[in-house]
């Protein structure tokens, strides 16, 4: 592979991780979230795959396989589920939409502009250290780590939430893989079964919350308090 | 992707053109030559009558082909259709609306209501039928009239 | 010589929008209608349209005054102005020095302002309805036009845009960056909002509480209307000709060539029709949103400006 | 004897002999010939202006005229610019004032106070820029304040808001002072010396701790008198209680020296700063002119909308500004010299058309008696001269061809757009960020003209003194006239200008060579590809106006345009009260806005007092109030009231006491002053 079409393609890879995170911020059905979730999943993974064919690390080749495979598939898998079984019952039609952020969507847009030229301005002395093309797209792995917080902070249902906390981790990820070159192979596989067995605690404890409240509005988790 | 399997199974619903009617085309018509801009006025109508002036413009029967299409305004229309008999409150928004139309204009009374008050005549609310209160191009017998027949009124008006 | 080509090519890329604006119109419908199962008016509807119109009697409301006659040929005056400067058909011709991209954006500006005053000349409730709804939205778009134009002149180093697109013609990768793709999306929602297409406003309907170009222009009539049609027409056809232009610039030339010149019109319609037919497919599609929901597309098509700007320069962009 | 000094001695002689007229001339004599030596005072500091602009420069002293250090004086180009634009501004306005005070009667502006006050006011405008030492600036400085101050308060016997707004502004504008005096001071002592050649000279030796806090300080107060945030509140209270001629004066000149000052200072005398400065006036700026324009576009008092356009506009002078600074920071001076051209060509043209704004008000004020756009209307019929210089103005106040605002903000815009070459992040963040705002302002300004072009003059008259309105007197027109002229020249030949904003952009020492340039018809960037002919761009339009005109007709039979009625829908004639207002207009904005605005409203139903289901009235209030002088002022407020409750303790209405007070802080005084020797 040339350098340049390298670059070429790294860039396209960071562009659509960039877009999907902020697709998850546009949209509110749920439904849609998944899918765009899915979608950065297969970008992240393809980040890897092209780094590690590029410096000819077969090990993050097989490491970026297995990160498709669990977040373009595995973990959107679980959430559909939990969608499904929330829409199945009919009654909570609203439970599939996310329909009243904390922050209404065209602000946390444009929170999202600020927070990426943010994390521009944070990783440019990184950047400056070795730039090479992976680390100059550093800042997109900030920005998706910030954004996914950002949606942490503000969205109410909790299917939305576990997005958000994956956007966090997908962000992360791709973080160390642009810095790095990835983490070992042993760590990543620790945090890939962490995320997952988290995600299926959040599934279950959705499916609780259903039962308990009827609803997924973690606002009334405030209930508890009392 | 439900909408595009949809699309790619129902394909063409219009009907095959039917042959264009015999009947000459009103005076006023001549000048629009292939293009009608149509503005509905329901004068007092049980609604029989736009229900089918809307079947006609559907999928199916498609009057737009033709060259007619309905528009929200009376500046922008050629041709009034009115239905139903002109109530007394109607008469005169409906001389306005066909005022506000620019030349050349045409009136089509569609269905019997608007050409003899049909069931409503001598009805305390009723001022008369659409000849009564304007001057009548074209009219479209019918309770109501068949899309069919709405679309060859409007055909004769178009030329097409 | 090669200042005949130019010129030929200035006045064919007047004529050719000009002439091909309500064919593509007519085009879209009649995609628009094969998709509804329809049979259509066919392409050349639009044309009659207009020639009928052009020929009915025209009509003043009693209480408008100049802004209202006026409007309409402002609207496609600056419409026509624009097309002239930008490089539809050829980069190298005598306008290509004033063909500035805010300039280009600012004169369509200019037209909507024009229909905006027209619509309160009026003094309707319609009239004014349209013309704040519009001027709303026009304010919002305008911060997305502004960072896409400034994303796209920053890898050519100047706002001219034949200069632009000869730079991308001759280094394609600008376009395949992030910084290039993103900047296209945004600017294309800016184009449905400028336009007035679906999801933004619906330009078929019938219904004027649900209205925004529409309802500014209910009061005009024969030729003051077939202007003001013609004007939309022209703006849909140039915009959509720009977003050509700038991200897909092959086969636009480069240089004084008669031959060239032919290539490029045939490839400049091929790209409005394919362009077209994607349009109004996309419009069967969607649905038009709420008026308020639409600064949350306005704020979305603005952020992928921003990160068009940022992604130019944090990817490969000046390190 | 040079020109300059001349021209500004005439222009002082005829302030004074304005003055005098004022005080002893009969109400008939008074107004003509106080506008007469007014409009001289304007013609005198234009002139010199003109003479400073073409490259001649002049410095003098006058020890006797202000105590201990005398007053100094210098001329450059950059004076030269603003003492231009406040001269022709003067001249202009002036003859605007004749009939604007004339058939006001011998109250209000033509009272012997403002007749009296106003050739000095003039005056002040065109020598602030004068001033070459920190004492004369100051003097002038406050001459011109009170000036201004007496002429907003002109109406106050008519209406209780112009005491209001007076209060405001008299306070508002002596914290500034107070700012400007520590600022400035502080920077004398540092730099060793209080005229401007040796502040230049010792600029250097000043520790840059001071140097931030002389800044800020100077800063604040400058950026209050432009009218930015967050110490704008007085603009849109004073300048639409002014009459109108003072409001034309004020927002087209007074707020420049603010500006001025701002240069003069930050870039000149201190010789620039560190980047952190300019991104600071930068906030301040892109802040100001998306705030400014968002509460213009909810206003529907013209005066009140025009003020916060001048607010709007300034912001964009002092991202201009911020941006020159920041270029000058990094080191690219030929970017920052563009940045710095792109600014004071904006003032230029916002001073063109905005005082052209406020006339047109004015004369609708005049004949109306009316500044609320939902009661006004239909006026083109009844003004149709005063309309079209307000939609000359307005055209370049919305920033779009064949306007001249849109010149200044496409050199703003190209300045910015090409500072990526620019090393630091700070630059690569902020750059984007202002571009957006500036769009943003500039479409929100497109909103809010076209509203009050729209709501104000065109459809029908919603009350009946909008139904009655006269055009204006003669006089009046010939000073709009005048202004409508320069918005003209400006728009069209904007090259001839090239020249002086270079020795304007050279004085404060940066490279001004050539930004603008091409021979007076084209403005050609020099070093950055870009170019733009007004004079094309004006002529395409008319030829391609023309064809749409003309091609139709051809082919159309030629039928007889008809005159048809409203489309009533089929119903009654649409009264005035269906049209939309000004109100109506700003609704889908101020609901998309809501966060930032955070509009107060109030529902109060009414039932019958039969049934709770029956509506007797329902009665619907809202207001947009300014929520940044309700957050930040009004604290400040309280805790001021606070404070002076408690003072009153100490106040118990013995005289005694209050001896004793002075007396006791006479001996502490000196106290201190021993002890500290």
């Amino acid at each position: 592979m040339t350098g340049g079409l390298f670059t070429q393609l790294l860039d396209l890879a960071c562009g659509a991780f960039l877009l999907a995170a902020v697709v998850v911020l546009w949209r509110r059905e749920l439904a849609a979230i998944v899918r765009y979730f899915a979608l950065q999943g297969v970008a992240l993974a393809a980040l890897a795959v092209l780094l590690g064919s590029h410096e000819a690390r077969w090990d993050l080749v097989g490491v970026g396989l297995g990160i498709g495979v669990l977040r373009a598939g595995v973990l959107p898998y679980l959430m559909r589920r939990a969608l499904s079984a929330l829409s199945a019952d009919g009654v909570h039609s609203e439970e599939v939409r996310e329909t009243q952020p904390l922050v209404n969507v065209a602000a946390s847009l444009l929170t999202a502009a600020l927070l990426t030229l943010l994390a521009y301005a944070v990783a440019r002395p990184l950047t400056e250290l070795d730039p090479t093309p992976a680390t100059r797209a550093l800042p997109v792995g900030l920005a998706v780590v910030l954004i996914g917080f950002f949606v942490l902070v503000t969205r109410r249902r909790a299917l939305a939430q576990v997005v958000g906390f994956l956007l966090l981790d997908n962000g992360i990820t791709a973080t160390a893989f642009l810095a790095t070159s990835g983490v070992p192979l042993i760590v990543e596989l620790g945090v890939s079964f962490d995320v997952l067995l988290a995600v299926l605690v959040l599934q279950i404890l959705t499916a609780r919350m259903r039962v308990a409240f009827g609803t997924t509005d973690i606002d009334d988790l405030r209930e508890l308090h009392d | 992707m439900g909408l595009l399997r949809k699309i790619r199974t129902t394909g063409r619903v219009a009907e095959p053109a039917p042959p264009r009617p015999e009947a000459e085309q009103p005076l006023a018509a001549g000048e629009l030559r292939g293009s009608v801009q149509v503005r509905c006025v329901d004068a007092g109508s049980c609604n029989g009558c736009e229900i089918e002036i809307a079947a006609a413009f559907n999928p199916l029967y498609d009057a737009e082909r033709y060259g007619a299409r309905l528009v929200a305004s009376p500046r922008h229309a050629d041709v009034a259709l009115v239905t139903g008999p002109v109530t007394r409150n109607m008469a005169e928004p409906l001389r306005r609306t066909v005022a506000a139309m620019g030349e050349p204009k045409l009136v089509v009374a569609v269905g019997d209501c608007a050409i003899d008050c049909g069931e409503f005549a001598g009805g305390y609310g009723v001022e008369g039928a659409v000849a009564d209160v304007l001057p009548v191009d074209l009219a479209v017998p019918g309770c109501p009239p068949e899309p069919d027949q709405i679309v060859a009124a409007l055909r004769r008006v178009t030329g097409r | 010589m090669s200042a005949a080509v130019g010129y030929a090519a200035v006045a064919g890329q007047v004529v050719v929008v000009g002439a091909g604006a309500p064919l593509l119109t007519g085009w879209m419908r009649q995609v628009r209608a094969r998709l509804e199962g329809r049979a259509g008016a066919g392409v050349l509807q639009p044309w009659r349209d207009t020639r009928k119109l052009l020929r009915k009697e025209p009509v003043t409301p009693v209480g408008t005054g100049p802004a209202f006659r006026a409007a309409p040929a402002l609207l496609v005056a600056t419409t026509v102005v624009a097309a002239a400067l930008v490089p539809l058909l050829s980069t190298d011709t005598p306008v290509s020095s004033h063909a500035d991209l805010i300039v280009v954006v600012s004169l369509i500006a200019l037209g909507t302002l024009a229909l905006a005053l027209a619509g309160l000349d009026t003094g309707t409730a319609f009239g004014g309805m349209g013309a704040s709804r519009e001027m709303t939205v026009a304010a919002l778009v305008e911060p997305t036009i502004l960072l896409s134009v400034f994303a796209l002149s920053i890898p050519a180093g100047t706002t001219n845009i034949p200069a632009i697109v000869t730079g991308a013609v001759h280094e394609p990768a600008r376009l395949t960056s992030p910084a290039g793709l993103l900047a296209t999306a945004a600017l294309a929602v800016a184009v449905l909002a400028e336009t007035g297409r679906i999801p933004v406003d619906n330009p078929s309907t019938h219904l004027e509480l649900t209205m925004i170009h529409e309802a500014m222009v209910l009061e005009y009539a024969g030729p003051d209307l077939a202007l003001v049609e013609l004007g939309s027409q022209l703006r849909l056809t140039l915009l959509l000709g720009l977003l050509s232009s700038l991200f897909v610039p092959w086969g636009i030339a480069t240089s004084a060539s008669w031959a060239g010149l032919a290539v490029a019109l045939v490839l400049f319609a091929a790209k409005l029709v394919l362009l077209g037919a994607v349009l109004a497919a996309a419009e069967v599609f969607w649905a038009k949103v709420r008026l308020f929901r639409v600064p949350e597309l306005l704020a979305g098509s603005f952020l992928l400006a921003v990160l068009a700007v940022a992604s130019s320069y944090f990817l490969s962009g000046a390190s | 004897m040079s020109v300059i000094p001349a021209a500004l001695a005439a222009a002082a002689v005829l302030a004074g002999a304005g003055a005098l007229a004022g005080i002893v001339l009969p109400y008939r004599l008074r107004i003509p010939a106080v506008g007469v030596l007014t409009a001289g005072v304007g013609v005198g500091g234009g002139t010199a202006g003109v003479a400073a602009l073409g490259g001649s420069g002049w410095a003098g002293t006058f020890p006797g005229v202000l105590p201990l250090a005398g007053a100094a004086a210098a001329v450059d180009a950059l004076a030269g610019l603003f003492i231009a634009v406040a001269g022709a501004v003067v001249a202009a306005v002036a003859v605007y004032g004749i009939g604007y005070a004339a058939g006001h009667g011998p109250h209000g502006l033509g009272s012997r106070t403002a007749q009296a006050v106003l050739p000095p006011f003039a005056l002040t405008l065109v020598l602030v820029p004068v001033a070459a030492s920190v004492s004369t600036f100051l003097a002038l400085w406050e001459l011109m304040a009170l000036g201004s101050l007496l002429l907003v308060l002109a109406e106050h016997r008519e209406r209780a808001s112009v005491r209001q707004a007076g209060v405001w502004y008299a306070v508002m504008t002596h914290l500034g002072l107070v700012l400007l005096l520590a600022g400035l001071a502080l920077f004398a002592a540092g730099a060793g010396g209080e005229t401007f050649t040796a502040l230049r000279a010792g600029a250097h030796t000043v520790p840059p701790a001071v140097r931030g806090l002389v800044f800020v300080l100077v800063a604040l107060a400058f950026t209050s008198k432009a009218g930015a945030l967050p110490l704008h509140a007085w603009l849109p209270r004073a300048h639409p209680e002014a009459p109108s001629p003072v409001s034309a004066l004020m927002s087209a000149a007074m707020v420049n020296l603010g500006i001025y000052g701002l240069v003069r200072t930050g870039l000149d005398l201190l010789g620039g700063g560190p980047a952190w400065w300019w991104l600071g006036l930068i906030a301040v700026g892109g802040t100001s002119a998306v705030y400014g324009i968002l509460q213009a576009a909810m206003a529907s008092d013209l005066k009140r909308l025009l003020a916060y356009s001048t607010s709007e506009n300034m912001g964009l002078v002092l991202i201009g500004v911020g941006a020159s600074g920041l270029f000058a920071a990094y080191g690219d001076r030929p970017l920052a010299a563009l940045a710095l051209c792109a600014a004071l060509l904006h003032v230029v043209n916002h001073s063109a058309f905005k005082a052209l704004l406020f006339c047109a008000a004015g004369s609708v004020l005049r004949s109306t008696g009316l500044r609320d756009l939902d009661r006004l209307g239909g006026l083109r019929s009844r003004m149709p001269v005063t309309a079209a210089f307000f939609a000359v103005a307005a055209l370049g106040a919305v920033a779009l061809p064949p306007g001249n605002g849109f010149i200044s903000e496409w050199l703003l815009l190209q300045s910015l757009i090409h500072g990526l070459a620019v090393p630091g992040v700070a630059v690569a963040v902020v750059l984007p960020l202002s571009v957006a705002l500036i769009a943003l302002s500039a479409g929100i300004a497109a909103a809010a003209f076209v509203k009050a072009l729209g709501v104000g003059f065109f459809a029908r008259p919603r009350s009946d003194r909008a139904a009655s309105a006269e055009e204006a007197p003669i006089l009046m027109l010939a000073g709009m006239g005048l202004l409508g002229a320069a918005c003209a020249a400006l728009a069209l030949v904007p090259g001839l200008l090239g020249g002086s904003l270079d020795r304007a952009v050279g004085a404060t020492g940066l490279p001004g060579g050539g930004a603008v340039s091409g021979g007076g018809l084209e403005v050609r960037l020099t070093g950055i590809s870009a170019a733009l002919s007004p004079v094309w761009v004006v002529a395409a339009l008319t030829v391609a106006l023309m064809a749409a005109v003309g091609l139709p007709r051809l082919y159309g039979r030629r039928r007889r345009r008809v005159n048809a009625r409203l489309w009533d829908c089929g119903g009654g004639a649409p009264t005035p009260r269906m049209a939309y207002t000004a109100t109506s207009f700003a609704e889908p904005l101020q609901r998309v806005f809501d966060d930032v605005l955070a509009p107060e409203q109030d529902l109060d139903v009414t039932p019958v007092r039969e049934s709770a289901y029956l509506v007797e009235r329902v009665r619907f209030q809202r207001r947009v109030s300014d929520r940044i002088e309700h957050r930040l002022y009004e604290p400040v407020l309280r805790a001021l009231n606070t404070a002076g409750q408690s003072a009153r303790r100490l106040a118990g209405g013995s005289v005694h006491r209050y001896l004793g007070y002075g007396f006791a802080g006479l001996v502490f005084l000196l106290l201190a002053l021993a002890v500290g020797w």
